[in-house]
């Protein structure tokens, strides 16, 4: 079956992005399909790679990008949620401006059509927020 | 109903400016009415404080983002179920949310009002109704 | 010795605002802000119980609050005062504490 | 057509689990992740209204939150059903829709 | 009591977890261990959910860090106020509570509790005696 | 008088940090001090120099970073709750091993200490979050 994924919190802050992780780890394990994770709200601060959690404690962000390459994951951020909060990949940097980007490997930023097309296209759309 | 076409639900459960959330789920169905689905918004709980009139958010500094509820109708948005329980709970009426209007285009283009105000039996119902629901 | 309690939530959805008042001490002053201007509606499912824990204490509504969320102060309940930003500045310099309820 | 709910708030703190409760439909699932995982235990001033509101449908909870917050399996109120993550998985794919209670 | 030393209390009303307020309280309270102030924690409603036992968090992959409330006496705080109706509404009691000691100075270095149960009463004028009140 | 602010969650997502700001602004006028305002929890995200919101809204890290420069105001970011969620400077960045940076202008990252050190030195403490 094929899951679309949304997640509405910042790591750490909330435990969603944890939850989303895990069900997302779990799903595939008993393969299913994960058609996309979409990022909105303040969980499109999950994609940051600036993020220098202590060492003892989970990598939120390092997890994603390993399961994304691993299953050739589409780890979708927000645009118009990520302008607001500080989240820029290469381009937007250049197109807004920006000295500097900030966004983690394996993660994209794109529209919000993204949400839609996965709820249309998904059997499933489950939502990780608070 | 075409196979294409699924019924998507937006539930707004969430007072507007002390978060955002109810800011960020009208971009959504914005967004989302290009997408030639089936839209429906329920406001319930909280949410329903969304809808009133008059807000004025000059001395905040936040954007006032609720003239946007009444363009929902330009957008093909026209079912937005209000939660009579909800609305008796916070000492509210019709009479205190904004009037949004759609043109009804089987009826000779005539203006009725996009807010149905439903019972919570029938909110559970309306809810049970649907391919894809989006919380907010 | 009194002490200012804010709470920025909506009685409606948490019970923040309940457990502010079941907390407070004879002459303290509570303010809600934020979604907490909620709880100063008159006419609400609420509204008697926050006159009733509320009775010890001086209860303030914030009215940039209230106006963003489009509630006319007719709407507020009796007992409790509308201030504004200064006003709110002003009753944390005079009373001993802040305590915000989160 | 039944619903998978789910709800992650505690119903100490919030009213969502009960609104998801007054809300849900004669066979519809409900389960109760993180925080929410609080409205499976018995013996609680809230347990009588969970079970109550709760009785035309199947009550979960998330095994993993469970034990992260130190609450034993024995804690959980009769006619909840302890899952785990796998388990969610499923319920996910066997109902026809899933409602997230935020 | 000098001047420089002022009483700071840290009210804890959230469970753990779920959101990270609990743990980051938590680390405010031990750095502001090392600068000599008088510092209580007070645990109402959610909040003291953040002292039960037996927590293990390997199956949601979040760090454990409940042990830390049993290193707090050797930071010298000692004071941890638990609401006795936020227990009860909560069907808890102090014996599904961690058992945090400390070594009181003042008592040849005996071994004494640190949680101490006080009604919401008591409470409510615990917060009063305060100069400083930091909420998470 | 000296107050000392607390702002515990992240810009746009919750109104806490408006509202300290519009706080501080009134306080100020009115001839107040104000010794510091500590972000910390997601409030150290309001420190970003990378957000783009929408033109016709408030531009909350231009705002505090304005409002720094006017009154001379201490606005300091909680290192760890940083290091969580992807708020560097040029020296964390350096020290980490990230190939950038994104604190915004008039902000400084410091440890705990500096909250309690402004609890002990104002006269007033007041926090605003959720």
């Amino acid at each position: 079956m094929k899951f679309g994924i949304v997640v509405s919190e910042g790591p750490y802050t909330h435990q969603a992005s944890d939850t989303a992780y895990n069900f997302v780890k779990a799903a595939l394990a008993k393969g299913h399909e994960v058609a996309r994770v979409f990022f909105y709200h303040d969980g499109v601060n999950v994609g940051t790679r600036l993020s220098v959690p202590p060492q003892d404690d989970r990598q939120i962000q390092a997890q994603w990008t390993a399961l994304a390459k691993e299953h050739d994951l589409d780890l979708v951020i927000c645009i118009a949620a990520a302008q607001r909060r500080g989240l820029l990949d290469e381009n937007e940097a250049e197109r807004q401006g920006k000295d500097a980007n900030n966004i983690a490997e394996g993660f994209r930023i794109s529209g919000l059509g993204q949400l839609i097309e996965m709820g249309i296209q998904a059997d499933r759309t489950i939502t990780f927020g608070d | 109903m075409s196979e294409d076409v699924k019924k998507f639900l937006y539930v707004n459960r969430k007072a507007p400016y002390g978060t955002i959330y109810a800011q960020e789920s009208l971009e959504v169905v914005l967004i989302g009415a290009a997408f030639d689905q089936d839209v429906e918004m329920a406001f319930l709980d909280d949410g329903v404080f969304q809808l009133t009139k008059n807000q004025d958010t000059k001395g905040v500094g936040l954007k006032n983002f609720s003239p946007t509820f009444r363009a929902l109708g330009d957008y093909e948005v026209t079912k937005l179920y209000v939660e009579q329980e909800s609305l008796d709970e916070r000492g509210l009426t019709l009479d205190d949310l904004q009037d949004i209007q759609y043109e009804d285009e089987d009826d000779d283009w005539a203006e009725k009002p996009s807010i149905r105000v439903v019972s919570r039996a029938e909110m559970g119902k309306i809810m049970a109704n649907q391919d894809v629901v989006l919380s907010f | 010795m009194a002490t200012l309690h804010t709470v920025n939530k909506s009685p409606f959805q948490t019970q923040t605002l309940l457990s502010c008042l079941s907390h407070v001490q004879a002459g303290d002053s509570v303010l809600m802000i934020e979604d907490g201007v909620y709880g100063a509606m008159g006419s609400t499912t609420l509204a008697d119980a926050v006159a009733g824990l509320g009775g010890q204490v001086n209860l303030f509504v914030l009215g940039e609050d209230l106006a963003a969320r489009g509630i006319d102060a007719g709407r507020v309940a009796d007992g409790i005062t509308k201030i504004d930003m200064d006003g709110f500045v002003d009753m944390v310099a005079s009373t001993d504490r802040t305590q915000s309820w989160l």
